[in-house]
């Protein structure tokens, strides 16, 4: 099942309550699963900033896994809603910064399903493996700066709550901020029926 | 000389392999079944198996390969689907049914002989004629199965109806010739090819056929 | 900056397949790392006061533990942290036991994943910050959804500790199944004679408001401060004037209409009080079958009723009640059996529910109390049960056990024996789960003293008998211990249709922002530890809505509901969770969208001297789940705890060694 | 009467060994009642034999080989639907199509892929597998193509007083997740089909249990016993005939009833018509197009008898199954 060579590099932004909890049920139950997977826990899906996603597959992970809870089961009501736009709409951004999109996916499991997020796991570990390492893009360190400035933080940098935020940084380029794309309407209709898909 | 009875040793007595094959070749999760019985309960021929359906399962689970494929039932059971569609944990039962038989022809076993005789000699029918020759099957099989008078009293409502063809109803075409060659190439598949184990089958089984399908054109035009 | 790392090796849970001292030994390499060490049990009375000595020796400023899902043990660690003097924020757990020693054998690679995942935890720790709750008023109230045995007991012991209580029942009558039922097993005492008193309670207690014939419509706010609309649909009857005299029952001439108290083994009449010991015990009329209402002609009961109290007019209502917790106890609904072809799918009236059974056996049921067949009336002289129908059987997508239908089987048994003493019953069954206190003994009472025929195997089909006994049922069976194909031929059939979650539970569920499972049942906040709270602070469970349970069970877990509500609203104040979003005003440009996106409300816009705008959090409001975070522009509103630094912190370490070991 | 529609749904058809022979009259009737509804059949051509039970009892892939040449021949002639009379064909040939949709399957011991059915079957038959010829029963097509409706408004010599139990044998609903037609447990397609007809429907208890298939050679005594019970049961149920629609059932109800009788010790005298030749009658098709000379039982007493019945002025519901009626 597994291929013994490399392991890959994924990580996994997991929802507290749901997905989280049903990393968990997998664990309890015993549900073997592949290594690779790292995660990374947030109190709700609709928390994962599509740069995170972005910055982490720039700064060299093969692969990005988001499970929030299924729709309509939101701890927080419609976080997972939000995250579904965003991240769908970042789904679509990512080949234009040079990224294959499989390498990105976002999925639903709730606390009890622990053999769901053993599938979900697998399935994605397996499409890693089929993709397989990222390339190391000679883009990807100049991408990531200009990402860097954006978001006004980097990892050099300390906490901008403690460090002399004085320096407010607009992002003008809004390059990322996938919430001025519900402005274009044809996008926005795009988006909702991604949406009503599910 | 008989070993004195002693109780069924799970460990020395079990091959797991053979639930790992049955479980391969039927694609049934053969774990799940919980022995309820609404299988047995369901089929119509329980009262004439030697071992219920769910005792099968049962001893496919265990992994007593021997008993499994030296019973009756399997050669007894009509794929009339009744446990199959009943089943409460999805089971196709009646197809872990028919790889049994399966199994069990490749080991040789055939405790219904007559069962065996029929299929055969229906196949080797159809391996000659592209189709089944009614009257010749009939024919073939009550010699071989030694009731030749078993349905004698059946050929004159039959004859007057019409029923009886005394000739074969060939497909016109080469359909014929290519229903020979499925069977032959049945035959000889398995050099080189990957499933392996079923191969096996397959060559056995075709003997099988083979065998029971050398009837001399005179015994199947005489009635 | 000063951390310290513990490493458990949960007795073997962890150390089994992840080499925890390895993995301490590179946490001592990691930055700002001052200690590391591994522990046998993190979380037992040493590991604490280990934790608690190495902070106060060697000044820590935070804390890392690599062992269970924080979702068990972060609460622990938290108090251990502050007992020694540290801020309980200042504390970051990695889940190497769930997420690594469980999952896989390979020590090698998940001693690799453990180390990463200490990494990440530490850097995420670096970023850290002291953080400290604020306190807020509560409501001293609670709501309480579905009052059937288990909503009654919670209703009454939250009432007793001085709580008001707000009970909502979607039926016109309090009582759920257990105002149906017979007997109950295994004392075999009156159902009702148990429960219509305590119904008698809720009715009068003065601190229990009722809504019955109501439903939920939507529930905001939070623990402490939730408010809750209710629709009270209506009965076309004033309550407040109807005296349940029944005169109105008399005389409607619209009387087909199927019983559901009596579970549609009789009719009854369009305007309607459902049982005698009904509470409240009011007439509402049923809109769909009323002829009035359907044909536009009739208006009998309006003209009957004495104390004036119909009117067709009335509307449903919606009222908005303030409360400061919420216990759900909707129940279970049970298996439609008309699925199940193989029993006749519902074509044969003889073949009857295990519920439509108990209103038979019941001496204030349709037929008072004397078994007769639906067909003909007859008395049975064989009648056979079937167990686990819709249970255990994935073929209908209902894999679960009901928990209680062997046992009021085996009671059914019984009481047919007790009614018909020439009578036979037989159990079909595949296994006779009986773990209740008594529970076995009663089983072996009905097998032993009662003559009741167990017969071991399923039932694949029922048909109607021919000739000469032709109006008789065969149940053909198997009894997997004799290896048999089994007939008998019964004069009735019941069957023992397993338990579902009530209709709606799912979206009930939504509005509560509770999770449920795939098949309705609502989640415990953990199954073993927390089993009747739920992941959504405030909100608790009780009865069969968490799954199937008996009497015993929805009663000691209702009242356990009551206590934790009495305990979480025996304070005047609560603490709130300080992990909400705060914005940074300085970099704010008061856009606005992260109040347009937050779904509590939480964000108001606040104006500056000059004119301009900036967003504020209300803290009792924000419920900490980082929407606005990621909407905002600027980053100027940030989740603490998971602030962009601390998530991307994370990645980085992640990233970081992967660049080493891939370069190397 | 139907008028034809502007398209008339066409079909490839598929007769199946027996009805050359023992079931002429099921292949003869078939086609009456097909092309009196305006449903076009046309035949597969060089059709041989789909290989039925005894194939897939000894090999799975063999089965499906003999099943999908013929699949093949339909595709060939540019159709994807092949009807078929008899539901041991059906059978054999929608296991075939349902089997070659799967994908490759990989081993769970040794992780490899495991060659799927389709290239087995490919194997067999030297040819590209067919991609999409599915099967479907002549009483599906009659009841879901054509409909009761148009069935009943094209009758014209209503089978007024005939107490018919109508049975579909084992397989033609099971399991249902292959053959996906009508309820597995209770099915009603033969029922309505009847109904339309003018006949009385009895509530026959045993629509689906197994009348002892192909082992009226090798073990007749096994036969025998469950084709009485069926007649007993249709006798007990008060039906002056049971329908069918399998070759096989008819074979062992009529074909074989002296044999069946003679183990019952009863003397059942029931005719067992195939749903194809009552159909016509009431389509008021001409007898020697149903081939009703060729049952051993005949029909016309239990006919007779019924019209006789239905001239009582009482009896006059002529029609729909009952409903929770048991039996009496
Ligand atoms: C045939 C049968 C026999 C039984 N015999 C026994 C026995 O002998 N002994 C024993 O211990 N147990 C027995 N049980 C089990 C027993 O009935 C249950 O344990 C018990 O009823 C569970 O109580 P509950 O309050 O959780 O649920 P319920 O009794 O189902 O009550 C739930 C209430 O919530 C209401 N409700 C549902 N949804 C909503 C909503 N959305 N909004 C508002 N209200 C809602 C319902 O109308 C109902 O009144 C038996 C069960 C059956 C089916
Ligand atoms: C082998 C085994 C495996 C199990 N596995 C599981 C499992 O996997 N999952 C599960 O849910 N349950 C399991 N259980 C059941 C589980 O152990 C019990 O449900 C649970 O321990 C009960 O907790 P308790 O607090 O009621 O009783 P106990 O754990 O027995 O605690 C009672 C305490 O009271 C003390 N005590 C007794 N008398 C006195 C006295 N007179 N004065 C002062 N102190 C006293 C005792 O010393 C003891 O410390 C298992 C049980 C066994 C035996
Ligand atoms: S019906 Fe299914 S589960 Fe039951 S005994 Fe048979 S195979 Fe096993
Ligand atoms: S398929 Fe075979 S085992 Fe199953 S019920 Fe039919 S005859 Fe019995
Ligand atoms: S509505 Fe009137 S008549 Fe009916 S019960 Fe109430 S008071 Fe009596
Ligand atoms: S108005 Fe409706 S409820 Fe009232 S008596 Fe008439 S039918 Fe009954
Ligand atoms: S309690 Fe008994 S009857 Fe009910 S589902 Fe469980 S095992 Fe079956
Ligand atoms: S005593 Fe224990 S092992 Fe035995 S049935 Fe009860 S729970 Fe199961
Ligand atoms: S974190 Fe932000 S979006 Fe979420 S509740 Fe708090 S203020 Fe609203
Ligand atoms: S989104 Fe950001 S900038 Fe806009 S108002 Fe909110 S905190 Fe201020």
């Amino acid at each position: 099942m597994q291929d013994m060579g490399r392991e890959y590099r994924i990580i996994g932004f997991l929802c507290n309550w749901c997905s989280y909890g049903g990393a968990d049920a997998a664990g309890v139950a015993r549900f073997s699963q592949p290594t690779e997977l790292r995660i990374i826990r947030v109190p709700c899906s609709g928390r994962v900033d599509p740069m995170f996603v972005a910055k982490a597959l720039l700064s060299g992970a093969d692969g990005v896994l988001v499970s929030g809870c299924h729709p309509r089961d939101c701890h927080y009501t419609e976080g997972n809603l939000y995250a579904r736009r965003r991240l769908e709409l970042l789904r679509r951004f990512l080949p234009i910064i040079g990224v294959d999109e499989g390498r990105f996916e976002y999925v639903w499991v709730s606390a009890s399903e622990g053999s769901r997020w053993r599938d979900m796991v697998t399935k994605f570990t397996d499409k890693i493996h089929q993709l397989g390492p990222m390339p190391r893009m000679a883009e990807a360190a100049r991408t990531l700066c200009k990402l860097e400035g954006m978001l006004g933080v980097s990892s050099a940098q300390p906490d901008m709550w403690r460090a002399d935020a004085a320096s407010p940084a607009p992002r003008h380029d809004a390059l990322l901020n996938m919430d001025d794309f519900r402005l274009d309407a044809s996008k926005l209709d795009e988006a909702k029926e991604v949406m009503d898909g599910e | 000389m008989q070993t004195p009875p002693r109780p069924v040793d799970l460990a020395d007595d079990r091959d797991p392999a053979f639930q790992a094959e049955v479980a391969r070749r039927s694609g049934q999760a053969l774990a799940s079944c919980y022995q309820c019985g609404n299988c047995t309960a369901g089929c119509v021929f329980t009262p004439d198996y030697d071992i219920p359906v769910h005792q099968v399962m049962r001893l496919v689970q265990v992994g007593l390969r021997k008993r499994a494929l030296a019973c009756r039932a399997i050669w007894l059971c009509a794929t009339c689907q009744a446990c199959t569609t009943r089943c409460p944990n999805n089971i196709d039962v009646a197809k872990v049914m028919d790889v049994l038989r399966h199994m069990a022809r490749l080991a040789g076993h055939a405790p219904e002989p007559n069962v065996k005789t029929f299929t055969d000699s229906f196949l080797s029918s159809v391996a000659k004629h592209g189709r089944v020759f009614e009257a010749g099957l009939a024919a073939v099989f009550a010699l071989k199965s030694g009731k030749p008078l078993q349905d004698a009293s059946l050929g004159l409502p039959m004859l007057t109806r019409g029923k009886l063809s005394l000739t074969p109803h060939e497909p016109e075409g080469n359909g014929k010739a290519e229903v020979a060659a499925i069977f032959s190439r049945f035959r000889f598949a398995g050099q080189g090819a990957s499933r392996c184990a079923d191969q096996g089958v397959s060559r056995n089984s075709h003997d099988d056929v083979q065998r029971g399908g050398k009837p001399s054109g005179k015994t199947e035009d005489k009635r | 900056m000063r951390i310290g790392v513990m490493v458990c090796h949960c007795g073997n849970n962890i150390a089994a397949t992840v080499d925890c001292e390895a993995v301490a030994a590179a946490a001592r390499e990691f930055p700002d790392v001052v200690y590391a060490t591994d522990h046998m049990y993190a979380c037992s009375d040493p590991g604490q006061g280990t934790i608690e000595k190495t902070i106060r020796e060697l000044k820590l400023d935070g804390v890392v533990v690599a062992s269970c899902s924080p979702r068990m043990h972060e609460v622990t660690f938290r108090r251990a942290v502050e007992r020694a003097g540290l801020n309980r924020y200042m504390f970051e757990m990695a889940n190497i036991r769930e997420h690594v020693a469980w999952i896989s054998l390979d020590r090698k690679r998940n001693t690799e994943k453990a180390i990463d995942l200490v990494r990440m935890a530490v850097e995420k720790l670096r970023y850290d910050r002291p953080l400290t709750a604020k306190s807020f008023e509560v409501q001293k109230r609670v709501l309480i959804i579905g009052a059937g045995v288990a909503g009654i007991q919670a209703a009454l012991d939250c009432a007793e500790g001085g709580l008001d209580v707000v009970l909502v029942e979607r039926k016109q009558s309090i009582g759920g199944v257990m105002s149906k039922l017979d007997k109950t097993f295994p004392t075999v005492d009156c159902s009702v004679c148990v429960l219509g008193p305590k119904m008698v309670d809720v009715g009068q207690h003065p601190r229990i408001t009722l809504h019955a014939l109501s439903e939920v419509e939507e529930l905001s706010g939070y623990v402490g401060n939730f408010e809750v609309k209710i629709r009270k649909k209506t009965p076309f009857v004033d309550w407040t004037k109807c005296t349940g005299c029944g005169a109105c029952l008399e005389k409607c001439p619209s009387r087909k209409v199927r019983d559901g108290h009596n579970e549609g083994i009789c009719t009854t009449t369009a305007i309607n009080i459902p049982f005698p010991q009904a509470i409240p015990k009011r007439a509402a009329i049923d809109a769909t079958v009323c002829l009035r209402f359907t044909k536009g002609k009739c208006g009998v009961c309006q003209k009957i009723c004495p104390a004036d109290a119909v009117d067709y007019d009335l509307k449903d209502e919606v009222v908005t009640e303030k409360v400061g917790a919420v216990i759900a106890a909707t129940g279970l609904d049970l298996f439609d059996h008309t699925k199940c072809g193989e029993y006749g799918g519902g074509r044969y009236p003889d073949v009857i529910t295990s519920l439509q059974y108990e209103r038979m056996l019941s001496a204030s049921g349709p037929t008072a109390g004397h078994i007769k067949r639906p067909s003909d009336g007859r008395e049975p002289k064989t009648v056979v049960f079937i167990a686990c129908v819709g249970s255990r059987d994935r073929s209908v997508d209902r894999p679960y056990c009901s928990n209680f239908c062997c046992m009021y089987t085996a009671k059914q048994a019984i009481l047919t024996r007790d009614h018909i003493p020439d009578s036979r019953a037989y159990v079909f069954y595949m296994d006779i789960r009986a773990t209740g206190k008594g529970y076995e003994e009663f089983v072996r009472r009905a097998q032993e003293e009662y003559d009741v025929q167990y017969v071991r195997g399923r039932v694949a089909q029922i048909y109607p008998s021919t000739g000469p006994d032709g109006d008789q049922l065969v149940v053909r069976g198997a009894d997997t211990l004799l290896g048999a194909q089994v007939e008998i031929k019964a004069d009735l059939v019941v069957l023992a249709v397993g338990a579902e979650s009530a209709k709606g539970a799912g979206a009930l569920a939504e509005k509560l922002r509770i999770s449920y499972d795939a098949y309705g049942f609502f989640l415990e906040s953990h199954p073993k530890l927390r089993p009747v709270e739920t992941n959504t602070v405030g909100v608790f469970l009780a009865g069969a809505c968490q799954a199937p349970k008996d009497i015993p069970a929805s009663v000691a877990q209702a009242s356990a509901a009551a206590g934790k509500v009495l305990a979480l609203l025996s304070k005047d104040k609560l603490e709130s969770d300080p992990q909400i979003a705060q914005v940074q005003t300085i970099r704010c440009i008061g856009c606005g969208k992260c109040e347009r996106t937050c779904p509590f409300g939480a964000i108001r816009m606040r104006e500056l001297r000059d004119g301009s705008k900036r967003a504020e959090v209300v803290e009792t409001v924000c419920q900490g789940c980082g929407i606005c975070s990621v909407t905002c522009p600027v980053r100027a509103i940030q989740l603490a705890h998971f602030t962009d630094s601390q998530l991307l912190a994370e990645v980085n370490a992640l990233c970081r060694t992967w660049d080493e070991n891939t370069e190397s | 009467m139907s008028a034809p529609a502007a398209t008339p749904p066409t079909f490839a058809y598929y007769p199946g060994c027996s009805q050359t022979g023992t079931a002429a009259e099921y292949d003869r009737s078939s086609r009456a009642c097909c092309a009196a509804l305006g449903v076009r059949l046309v035949d597969v051509p060089d059709w041989t034999c789909c290989g039925s039970t005894p194939a897939h009892t000894v090999d799975h892939v063999l089965a499906g080989a003999l099943a999908a040449r013929n699949l093949l021949q339909a595709e060939l002639i540019g159709h994807d639907r092949v009807t078929t009379p008899c539901p041991s064909c059906l059978a054999a040939l929608r296991t075939a199509s349902h089997h070659l949709a799967e994908p490759e399957a990989e081993d769970s011991e040794t992780g490899l892929r495991a060659p799927s059915f389709r290239t087995e079957v490919e194997r067999l038959l030297d040819r590209p597998a067919p991609l999409r010829a599915d099967a479907v029963s002549v009483l599906q097509v009659l009841v879901e193509d054509v409909g009761v409706e148009a069935i009943a408004a094209a009758v014209k010599a209503p089978l007024a007083g005939l107490r018919v139990a109508p049975y579909y044998g084992c397989i033609m609903n099971r399991p249902p997740g292959l053959m996906a037609f009508d309820d597995p447990e209770n099915p009603t397609a033969l029922d309505r089909l009847l109904a339309a007809c003018g006949a009385t429907v009895v509530d026959y208890p045993f629509k689906t249990e197994c009348c002892g298939a192909a082992f009226g050679m090798p073990r007749l005594d096994i036969m025998q016993r469950l084709s009485a019970r069926l007649l007993g049961m249709a006798a007990d149920c008060g039906a002056d005939a049971i329908v069918v629609a399998c070759p096989l059932c008819q074979m062992n109800l009529d074909l074989r009833r002296s044999q069946v009788n003679a183990c019952a010790g009863k003397n059942h005298a029931m005719p067992v018509p195939y749903f194809t030749q009552l159909l016509g009658l009431a389509l008021g098709l001409p007898e020697d197009a149903l081939g009703l000379d060729k049952l051993v039982v005949p029909l016309a007493p239990a006919l007779e008898a019924a019209k006789a019945r239905a001239a009582e002025p009482k009896n006059a519901n002529g029609g729909g199954p009952k409903e929770n009626a048991p039996c009496a």
